[in-house]
């Protein structure tokens, strides 16, 4: 075990690791909602994405870290680079936004009140959290899902097996983007 | 018992170690966002976000290694071909806004 | 030229001047003297070229002020030899990465959607390097369109076919194959997701790129 | 600890730390070098060579018999794409009309 992570004898325990992360993750977002020209914003985004994949790695989600990864740092910045490129640009003389402070006012209001409720969250790696100690989905489906399916990696059980309805769903949904695409561009052929 | 459990001094592990390289790694990338969101041109904000995609690639994998999980290196692997083409897809695009894609 | 300053403060020997005074090396002049090089000589020498700092418009490659006029004419934009050489060289290396992390999702972080979407990366990579026009010649739509439907009839059969048994839908014990569940998941990762996915996601990159139809904003490359 | 591992640990401390060093020298230069080719020249250099001994340093951990080679592997990934990508920032640059720095000019 690694003495840095947080364990539940030490509750709220940040390793530096986190607390760095969370400052780039949070500088890049406010650029890219306050940038007033959407190349500059476009391209801060992927650093924010970059500063998610790794935040997302470190608390072993490896499977929702590549997908970051490959989805939201490669193609969403290839595809959103093309759609400004097929629009007009507006000429802006200042860099950011100006700040509206009441709309800050009333976001760190929110944030306060949501950022109340930490104390009660489970830790990181909680084993008596409910979502980790659920005997009939999480425990059932570490205990059972090698045994069942023969797939090593659990994720992937879960996401064509137990859930597999859902994903034919999503493939689907993938799919129709592209139809949908070719109807809004009002083309015929993909390529 | 393996390499990144041997204890360097004083209880703190090379899993550890690594764990805090990576933290300082996050300082570094911190800084170099100041060229990202200064700008001047769009150049050098593509050139800070590639420095930066650099970066977060080797923070991948020092975690990979300090949290003792070397399957967590293929997400580097990923990230670094993405960053590559990140880099010249935009780098490409701030030539005539596009004109020449 | 500083990006902050208005251009021809700084760079004399550029700007719409009148000939006589810059010599063989104005921009922009009349086309008598500049000949085939001014293909947009008298629109472009009238307009202003403005401040172009952060956030302005294009205005055009004919105004890159440190070419000479040697340089700039009948050069507009040339692909890059090293960029082409890499992409050459990374592509074939990253292509067997993506079916990598499809066919080994089973054990390893990674599946077929987030394969699909390094294959379709690499042919991002190919166009972005070689040009995407010649990409789009060079890659078929009969095969997206193909792996694309494909990939949904084959998550479907193979949906079907525990139906078929009297089992439920999606059933993989149904598969008249060995170890029906672990090579059902694979067969709907591998020829269902990925494919999805990778055509898809090409496809939407060679639409956008292409921009709406019957629009005169659409640029023929 | 064995004689090998104390060699190996040290390696990794060293490599990690010379990593570190060259990863804040190509940040000092993104941040005060004066215009984007000089920038582009100190990220594809001083950042190439600290993501080097980094991942050094990783695959020193994880051990070739692991997962080490993928390390390597990305490796000289990093060390054929970075130069790369920096090429096309810079030409990029000067198509768009960036003219260099020169001595006397305001930095940008």
């Amino acid at each position: 075990m690694n003495a840095l992570l947080p364990t539940a004898s030490v509750p709220l325990a940040v390793s530096p690791v986190e607390v760095s992360l969370f400052a780039f993750v949070i500088l890049t977002a406010v650029v890219t909602a306050l940038a007033r020209d959407v190349l500059s914003s476009i391209i801060v985004f992927g650093a924010y994405s970059l500063g998610m994949a790794a935040l997302y790695t470190f608390y072993r989600a490896p499977d929702v870290a590549m997908t970051e990864a490959a989805i939201s740092a490669g193609v969403t910045t290839v595809l959103l680079l093309l759609t400004i490129a097929k629009t007009s640009r507006i000429d802006h003389e200042v860099a950011f936004e100006s700040v509206h402070w009441p709309a800050v006012g009333a976001v760190g209001l929110l944030g306060a009140a949501m950022a109340s409720t930490l104390a009660e969250m489970p830790v990181v790696g909680d084993t008596n959290s409910p979502v980790w100690s659920n005997p009939d989905v999480t425990q059932y489906y570490l205990a059972n899902a090698y045994a069942e399916t023969g797939v090593e990696n659990a994720v992937m059980s879960v996401l064509a097996s137990y859930r597999g309805f859902d994903t034919f769903g999503e493939a689907v949904v993938v799919f129709a983007a592209g139809i949908v695409t070719m109807l809004v561009l009002r083309r015929e052929v993909f390529a | 018992m393996t390499v990144a459990d041997t204890v360097v001094a004083g209880g703190l592990t090379v899993g550890d170690f690594l764990l805090y390289a990576a933290a300082g790694f996050v300082v570094l990338a911190l800084g170099m966002t100041y060229r990202a969101i200064r700008g001047p041109t769009m150049q050098d904000r593509v050139l800070a976000v590639n420095v930066l995609g650099t970066n977060t690639v080797v923070i991948l994998a020092l975690l990979g290694a300090g949290l003792g999980e070397p399957t967590f290196l293929d997400i580097a692997i990923v990230y670094a071909l993405l960053n590559f083409l990140m880099a010249i897809a935009i780098s490409k695009f701030t030539v005539e806004r596009g004109g020449v894609l | 030229m500083s990006r902050d300053a208005p251009a021809g403060d700084d760079d004399p020997a550029t700007e719409n001047g009148p000939a006589t005074e810059n010599g063989p090396a104005t921009e922009n002049g009349p086309a008598t003297e500049n000949g085939p090089a001014t293909e947009n000589g008298p629109t472009a020498a009238d307009e202003p070229t403005g401040h172009r700092g952060f956030g302005t418009e294009y205005s055009g490659h004919e105004e890159r002020p440190h070419l000479s006029e040697v340089e700039r004419q009948g050069t507009p934009y040339t692909e890059s030899q090293v960029i082409m050489t890499t992409v050459k060289a990374v592509a074939p290396f990253v292509f067997t990465y993506g079916l990598f992390i499809t066919f080994h999702g089973g054990g390893s972080p990674g599946g077929g959607f987030q394969g699909g979407a390094i294959v379709a990366a690499v042919v991002l990579m190919i166009a972005f390097a070689f040009g995407i026009e010649s990409t789009r010649e060079w890659l078929s739509n009969s095969v997206l369109v193909g792996l694309a439907v494909g990939g949904v009839l084959v998550f479907a059969g193979i949906g079907l076919v525990g139906l078929a048994g009297g089992g439920t839908f999606l059933d993989y014990s149904f598969l008249p194959i060995p170890e029906p569940m672990k090579y059902g998941m694979e067969g709907v990762e591998i020829l269902g997701i990925a494919p999805i996915v990778a055509s898809v996601l090409i496809g939407l990159f060679f639409l956008l790129a292409a921009g709406p139809a019957d629009d005169e904003t659409e640029v023929s490359e | 600890m064995e004689p090998l591992t104390t060699v190996r640990v040290a390696l990794i401390a060293v490599f990690t730390l010379l990593g570190l060093f060259f990863t804040f020298v190509s940040m000092t230069g993104v941040i005060r070098l004066p215009d984007v080719y000089s920038r582009a020249h100190t990220a594809s250099q001083a950042d190439t060579l600290g993501a080097g001994f980094a991942l050094a340093a990783v695959a020193l951990t994880v051990g070739l018999a692991g997962s080490g080679f993928k390390s390597v592997l990305l490796l000289f990934f990093i060390f054929v794409t970075n130069p790369t990508a920096a090429h096309a920032i810079a030409r990029a640059a000067f198509e768009d009309g960036n003219v260099p720095w020169t001595e006397g000019d305001e930095r940008r």
